[in-house]
């Protein structure tokens, strides 16, 4: 018998494409979806309805206006649109670059999902969580071996929430000194993250902003001409998203400090970097990691993430509260901290998070975290040598092995063909791949950014390589093809962008989408 | 502990097999790992190994875990009055079959081209919660209700130009925590006194404070000690007259009985998700809203990422993008308002799904029974000796203050009383309020059955 | 601002395409999937390697030629592969006719997945199952209820093996009566599901076979000819597959009584009935409902499904053991039926399937369950009236109403335009659709079989409606589009059917395709 | 108890809706809902309301289960030894991950067309199954173990036209149950005798039962009792010299070490998939697999579906179908081979994905670690005075029959005895084996640590 031949590079894919309506469309009055509990006819008995001691003024008068849909039907309706969104666990995620998309296990799930968890209320007494701060605490010894720090707090909710809780820190530091007033600019770099000036800008500091040499570094410099007693904080990434590590890191933080002002590390990624390198040994008074980048904890389409900020010994008392610490054989709640920012979110941050990095550390130990970082920057590295091969595709800056990620460039296919790296982003939805562009400004024209991290193989990789060598192949013969794109996604472009621009136009919600709409249909 | 066999690939590092690394770093012309790590000078090379214990094969880890989760009560495992910011609601499984799902669960910023569902999950949740508080922008949602009332005071500031906010002294302590940083240091926080008797917002101090440098008076309804606010038409009216921006915090569960405050001329209401749907977490199931009217000087202050919807280039088809992404600090850094990153996405798609769920008649029903059940729980409790549920006269929801101040026991006592008959009392107050003496906030939902209420009451009884 | 503008009538569908490999070509030596527990240090020290106690002869020599692939690879693989798995929870599931497919509430599923329940080994001890075994119990009593029977057994596996447990209960009551030699045949009908037919025949029974009348009803002429007291039973659904509920039921059973038969109901699907006529009324000693039809548990590709099997008080020692029995306030097995089958399923069948009917059962209560029978027959009713609309369909067979599914034929459509009700299914998939011919033989032409359930709404039977029309149409307009469909599945059509016949093609596994394909590749 | 509305539609059931309702019926022309049963006979109808207890809302229905559930202690609540048919392995999440997806969990019997992922996963399945036992051929599952051994038996019926079958007496006595009503009356089953020192066939007695009546011999290895048979190839080649068909019944938790059946001369191999993945649901989780080489005369037999692969219209396309369709009950009656109907394909789904994620090394380390523990378990128990775990003298595999009769207590009271220290003691054996007196069957696999077993010794010391 003849066999199936299957020598196609590219994968022929098709999202699942469902056409839901909005689901307010799906409305039939009457219908149920669920029937929350109702008080026992006792206690109507005893109190009546309710809800006639209200003020007049304060009863609801129209009831709002949410669709009466059938559970089923409801729930059709969901798992039709999760069925459309392209999750990590469905493709050869590297394209998310500076996201570190890796895999997040599947037992951590279960965990993360056990009554023991899930149903915890914040404020129970110590004693009956003394598991959850068991874990909590664990995590926090682990992470000061990770990074040589002396104390994590688990508070922020995210990357950005622990730059503002560093930025925050940086200022209670300054406020403990009599210096609040004088210090109050802040040092960052161009091809940092958006949210290092973002929130320290929040903190009420101007920005200074370095930009990168010939190589990609940041201007050392500069950087000596940038420090002064005006200088409160200074934060970076190492390497940012170019994968260019920064050898003079040490030089950098001793300038920031010989002008008094601290430095903190943005290692919401530090996957390059376990058990290789440490924030400490760079002379840095504080950092983070996200724990849904390096360590493993699902996105969620976008949070609920987690941030592990951790401080030197130094700063340990402008850590939000509370913290925990362990006495004994039991965990307390300490929520005495002398100069204490206060709180940057609810509680105790994100603990179903919390847990599940602590689970993936466990799974790997020092010896697994250290091939994390190995394996992560050889897969960059390898990516980077292919992608090099592949007609227009550039990376601008140092030549040399990169570490974890790349910003690349398609400023020459760009200029040979007309085609953006916009283009090729919708194209690469036809074959099933994330694609990300890069942080604005594009100071990297055309620019892409992936990031392999540790879970993909080698045949993964290659898939992707080939889709890109498709593509760009495509732009060089029939370039119409990538700039019309896409065609096997859920959806085809939206050529006109003037709803998110336009106030007539644009609708945040269905109700606003019907009024605006209303007089021409 | 470790019983895994460790020279064997990883299974979570497939390119951890010796042949497939040393293929690929031949292919780059490497001659080792390390090599590929040269550019990190050798004195920051960490060169000990880290002390993390060894790897734990998958059955040992979960045996790990399971045994280090079972040495927390959950509130399953009892009855627990806790609530304060935090509750216990009931959660369709449909919710979490959502939100379990691996598509939505490891998806995170993709394009609308591969992540078009994400985008019309979230653009939905925006339109339901905007159905609930009647109002016509609704973010995509910030870490939970403290930042969402932060941002909101950040919002009226940038509007207004001015530099003062007032905000109730009966606010939740945590919740002023935040906000106090997150305003900081260029916007001052003010209390407005209140009402011994009720609780309610001392109109008189109100008048006193407002002036021409108040960008917004924020209130909460409930309030944070369970209370409801009467006077927010007053309210409002007097924040108008300094045209200050008046700001409703909301608990959305409340919403199904109780007039939106975009009723009562709130311009920018804010609240928590974790009602709609979405467990509590030991605090990771919150979830911040921000809405307002949409009016150009409202949606351009906005700092979250708002979804709009717009047509493809295919007849029928709904798009979506980013309304007005020049906003934020992801397009302008520190020239977008404040910052944006990952904030809690998969708490919007499962409020959404609550929201569809319940529709008006379970928003409607879920209020009632919850007022119903908080009453009656007062009822009872104020029937006990030393006991008063009702110490402020008023009317309340899900939540009030009970006085132990007739029992000669502290809050702390009869909780840990309490927590032997496998009950958590309600949170102390006593730091938080101490001019309340020994008072406790007890939260009563629809969760709580007529059995646990009594039970309940005969513990304190018994004391 | 102009509104979008949706309406078309049918689903702009396509489905999930991920043209994955066989799980075989994902292999690469070394990656590890998952790494199972190992002995202790200690325990190998005190017994060795554990295996080299093996007589050399048994010692595997070749390691099994399983994939060897990192645990993200294969989740992803599988993941892919359930996106292109059309689920009743994604689709206006009433396509596949006889099988009940309704909503499986979501609420089930968590309980179903419990420790509780998926941890319990069965042979513990009754105590330690007093929660199980007080379901079963329940179940029993409910099932009761429902059919008017005396006592119920959930030991069988599916509707095929309780259709199997009947004809052996049948055998062992002859048996007992020293009838078992004489009584060698059993009645069943031509509409009957295949199952009754070749389970009497496992059971050594000779089969007759009753074809219906020109109305569509189980001749009872021919049944009063085909008894005797060679009868040893009579198998029957009512209604069958055509929704036409056989008025007669009841003479028919005295019939086979008069005689000396069994009379057993299959009751697989009772969607219709339920709180609306009984098996006991209708002269049964027997029947069953399958759990995975009108009780909602889930059908899981193909099983573990359970069937519920009721016998009057007579019947009763006959049952496979053991059977739960409630003694004061403790629920315990009895396994000491005098006359019992012995067993069908080991153990106690199917807990979790028990556990979720059961559920189920409890948030629909007893008008529930009645407004579940009269929702799914006024659905089929809708269906039916609105599908005899559409042109070259037909429904066989008595005109009036039907319960609650139908056996449809598209012959006036095969005979306008060649197109077939294969085609048409193939077509179906392009919508999004399941679509079910029916069982073989095809005594209605170029049959389909659809049954809506109480689980859709209106809505949702219109657009199945429109796709059907709309399929219609196409067959008299552009036949060939039909003929070549699908066009939007995971998948194309399989043209040449010879290597599911034909003993040098056919492979039933991917080592077999190799041995069979290498010749030629 | 109930406390849900009931006048609303039923969120299970959309047209209950009232005007949907009535549009309904008036749109095909009926008057009331009951007009539409109104082909059943008056007397058939039935009237009174069933008593079944009133709807639950999902909350109250969810305090019911977990309430009711609480009753049953798990294996998870102890340290369980119990075994002999149904196993308490690991379970890798992602198994539990995969079968819970709702598109596989509420699919049924679709269509390649609309379930080719289906299709692919079962074919799949069938493929690592067949890499197990080394064989061509591989069904889609049937019930359990002991369903396939009565099928396995009625195929070789049918290939060899004879109508009786060999079994050994150490046979699981709930699995021969079910294949004695399955072979029932047609076919003949002889026990053969064991060797009372090792358990094993007693060859002597096999050679005198078999003759040219016989269609099989069927054995297990390893046994219901867990001892290894090592006279495997004798046993094939004496079935050989009547031209009977060898069937041998396997755990497939033991192919990583262990030869596969296929190798010493089995023509028909069948087992049991739950130790694959798949947890023990109070045996819930059984599932059956018959495995043949690829011969037309063993593959025309199968009543099973059997998937097969084949090219589609498109290159490079795996499209899949029924091989042999018109073989089945569902092309025929009762003239297909004996039945089939929904069967347990979640099952081999998850034992796929479990085979996928173990490779060669996991098997082969699951085989190992089973036989030192085991191994390690009966070394222990050996040592107490009284208790003889090594009853049967040869090797065992997972299982083995610990001997009490030395203690003068029945297994009975040890159980109980045990189950006070958190224990689950072995299969009582007694009743089941009189011959063995007070004997129980012991279960040890790669999920028993070495402190489980110690403290099973120390329990048991302590009598
Ligand atoms: C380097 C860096 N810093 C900060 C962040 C912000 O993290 P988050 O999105 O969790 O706010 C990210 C995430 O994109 C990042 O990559
Ligand atoms: C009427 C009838 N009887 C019997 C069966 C067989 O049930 P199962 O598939 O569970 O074996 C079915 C299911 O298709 C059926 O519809």
């Amino acid at each position: 018998m003849k066999g199936i031949i299957r020598n196609q590079k590219v994968r022929n894919f098709h999202q699942a494409k469902w056409d839901e309506p909005i689901i307010f469309e799906l409305h039939q009055e009457g219908e149920r979806g669920v029937i929350p509990p109702h008080a026992e006819q006792d206690i109507t008995e005893s109190v009546g309805d309710g809800v006639s001691v209200l003020p007049e003024a304060l009863q609801r008068k129209a009831d709002p206006k949410l669709p009466e849909i059938s559970q089923n039907r409801v729930l059709r309706h969901y798992l039709r649109l999760s069925q459309e969104t392209l999750g990590a666990a469905f493709n050869v995620e590297i394209g998310q670059g500076t996201c570190t998309m890796k895999y997040s296990p599947k037992i951590n799930e279960v965990y993360a999902a056990s009554p023991k968890v899930t149903a915890l209320h914040p404020k129970q007494d110590d004693a009956t969580v003394q598991g959850m701060l068991e874990v909590i605490h664990n995590l926090d010894l682990y992470m000061r071996e990770i990074s040589g720090m002396d104390y994590f707090s688990f508070q922020p909710g995210s990357g950005t929430q622990s730059l503002f809780a560093m930025a925050s820190i940086v200022r209670a530091y300054h406020e403990a000194n009599g210096e609040a007033d004088q210090r109050d600019e802040i040092i960052t770099t161009i091809f940092s993250h958006p949210s290092q000036a973002a929130t320290a800008a929040v903190k009420g500091y101007k920005i200074i902003t370095l930009y990168p040499d010939e190589d990609g570094f940041p201007d050392i410099d500069k950087l000596k001409a940038a420090v002064s007693e005006r200088t409160a904080g200074f934060v970076v990434a190492n390497p940012e998203d170019t994968g260019i590590y920064n050898a003079k890191i040490k030089e950098f933080t001793k300038i920031v400090h010989d002008a008094g002002g601290i430095c903190y590390y943005d290692q919401a990624n530090a996957n390059g970097l376990l058990g290789i390198t440490r924030a400490k040994e760079a002379g840095f008074d504080m950092c983070f990691f996200n724990l849904h980048k390096t360590f493993s904890t699902p996105h969620a389409c976008g949070g609920p993430a987690a941030g592990a900020l951790g401080v030197t010994d130094q700063l340990k008392p402008f850590l939000p509260g509370p913290i925990v610490e362990k006495d004994g054989d039991t965990y307390t709640l300490n929520d005495d901290l002398e100069h204490s920012i206060g709180k940057v979110r609810s509680y105790h941050g994100v603990p179903q998070n919390i847990l599940r990095a602590y689970a993936w550390i466990r799974a790997l130990g020092a010896k697994g975290l250290k091939q994390v970082a190995e394996t992560a920057v050889l897969n960059n590295n390898y990516l980077y040598h292919e992608i090099l091969k592949i007609k227009g595709a550039g990376a601008p800056y140092i030549k040399g092995k990169r570490l974890e990620q790349v910003r690349y460039s398609w400023e020459k296919l760009y200029q040979d063909t007309g085609v953006t790296t916009e283009d090729i982003s919708r194209r690469m939805a036809d074959f099933g791949h994330q694609y990300w562009t890069s942080h604005h400004p594009f100071v990297v024209p055309q620019p892409f950014t992936l990031e392999p991290t540790e879970s993909y193989s080698k045949t993964d990789l290659d898939e992707y390589i080939a889709s890109l060598t498709h593509i760009a192949n495509e732009a060089y013969t029939d370039p119409e093809k990538v700039k019309s794109a896409p065609y096997n996604s859920s959806i085809h472009a939206v050529v006109d962008q003037s709803p998110f621009e336009d106030p007539n136009k644009w609708a945040v919600t269905w109700r606003a989408y019907l009024k605006k709409t209303k007089a021409s249909n | 502990m470790t019983n895994s066999k460790v020279d064997s690939a990883h299974p979570y590092i497939p390119n951890t097999v010796p042949e497939v690394r040393d293929a690929m770093l031949k292919q780059i012309g490497a001659e080792s790992v390390e090599e590929l790590f040269s550019a990190i000078p050798d004195e920051l090379i960490y060169k000990k190994e880290m002390a993390i214990p060894e790897a734990l094969a998958e059955f040992d880890l979960s045996k790990h875990l399971e045994r280090t989760l079972n040495k927390n009560t959950s509130t399953k495992d009892v009855i627990s009055f806790l609530g304060g910011g935090c509750w216990e609601h009931f959660v369709p499984a449909v919710c979490d079959e959502v939100n379990s799902r691996a598509e939505f669960l490891t998806a995170y910023a993709g394009d609308e081209y591969e992540d078009h569902g994400r985008f019309q999950v979230l653009f939905e949740y925006q339109s339901l919660v905007a159905e609930l508080v009647d109002m016509d922008v609704v973010n995509v949602p910030t870490f939970d209700w403290a930042q969402a009332a932060a941002t909101s005071i950040r919002m009226a500031s940038r509007i207004t130009g001015r530099k003062e906010a007032l905000v109730p002294k009966t606010i939740s302590p945590d919740r002023l925590k935040i906000i106090k940083n997150y305003c900081s240091p260029d916007i001052q926080l003010t209390f407005v006194d209140y009402d011994e008797a009720t609780g309610k917002m001392d109109l008189a101090d109100l008048q006193r404070k407002l002036s021409a440098d108040v960008a917004a008076v924020y209130f909460e309804n409930p309030s944070y000690l369970g209370f409801i606010e009467t006077a927010c038409k007053e309210i409002n009216e007097l924040a108008k007259q300094h045209a200050a921006i008046t700001i409703v915090g909301v608990d959305p569960s409340s919403l199904g009985i109780m007039e939106p405050p975009s009723r009562y001329g709130a311009d920018i209401v804010c609240g928590e998700l974790q009602p709609l749907g979405i467990h509590m977490n030991y605090g990771g199931g919150l979830s911040g809203f921000i809405a307002t009217r949409d009016e150009v000087k409202f949606v351009e202050e906005f700092p979250s990422r708002l979804f709009g919807v717009a047509p493809t280039s295919v007849e029928g088809e709904y798009g979506f993008g980013d309304v007005l992404y020049e906003r934020t600090s992801m397009a302008q850094r520190e020239k977008g308002k404040e910052s944006v990153g990952t904030q809690t996405s998969m708490w919007a798609i499962t409020a959404g799904v609550y929201l569809a769920l319940m529709g008006p008649n379970g928003m409607k029903e879920l209020g009632t029974t919850i007022m119903q059940k908080s009453q009656y729980a007062v009822q009872q409790l104020d029937k006990i000796e030393g006991i008063t549920a009702s110490h402020f006269k008023g009317i309340n929801f899900k939540e009030f203050v009970v006085d132990f101040n007739g029992t000669g026991k502290t809050v702390k006592e009869v909780n840990e009383k309490l927590r032997e008959k496998g009950i958590f009392g309600g949170i102390d107050l006593s730091e938080e309020f101490p001019e309340l003496g020994q008072a406790a906030l007890y939260c009563v939902t629809e969760v709580h059955s007529k059995a646990d209420i009594d039970q309940l009451v005969e513990a304190l009884q018994s004391l």
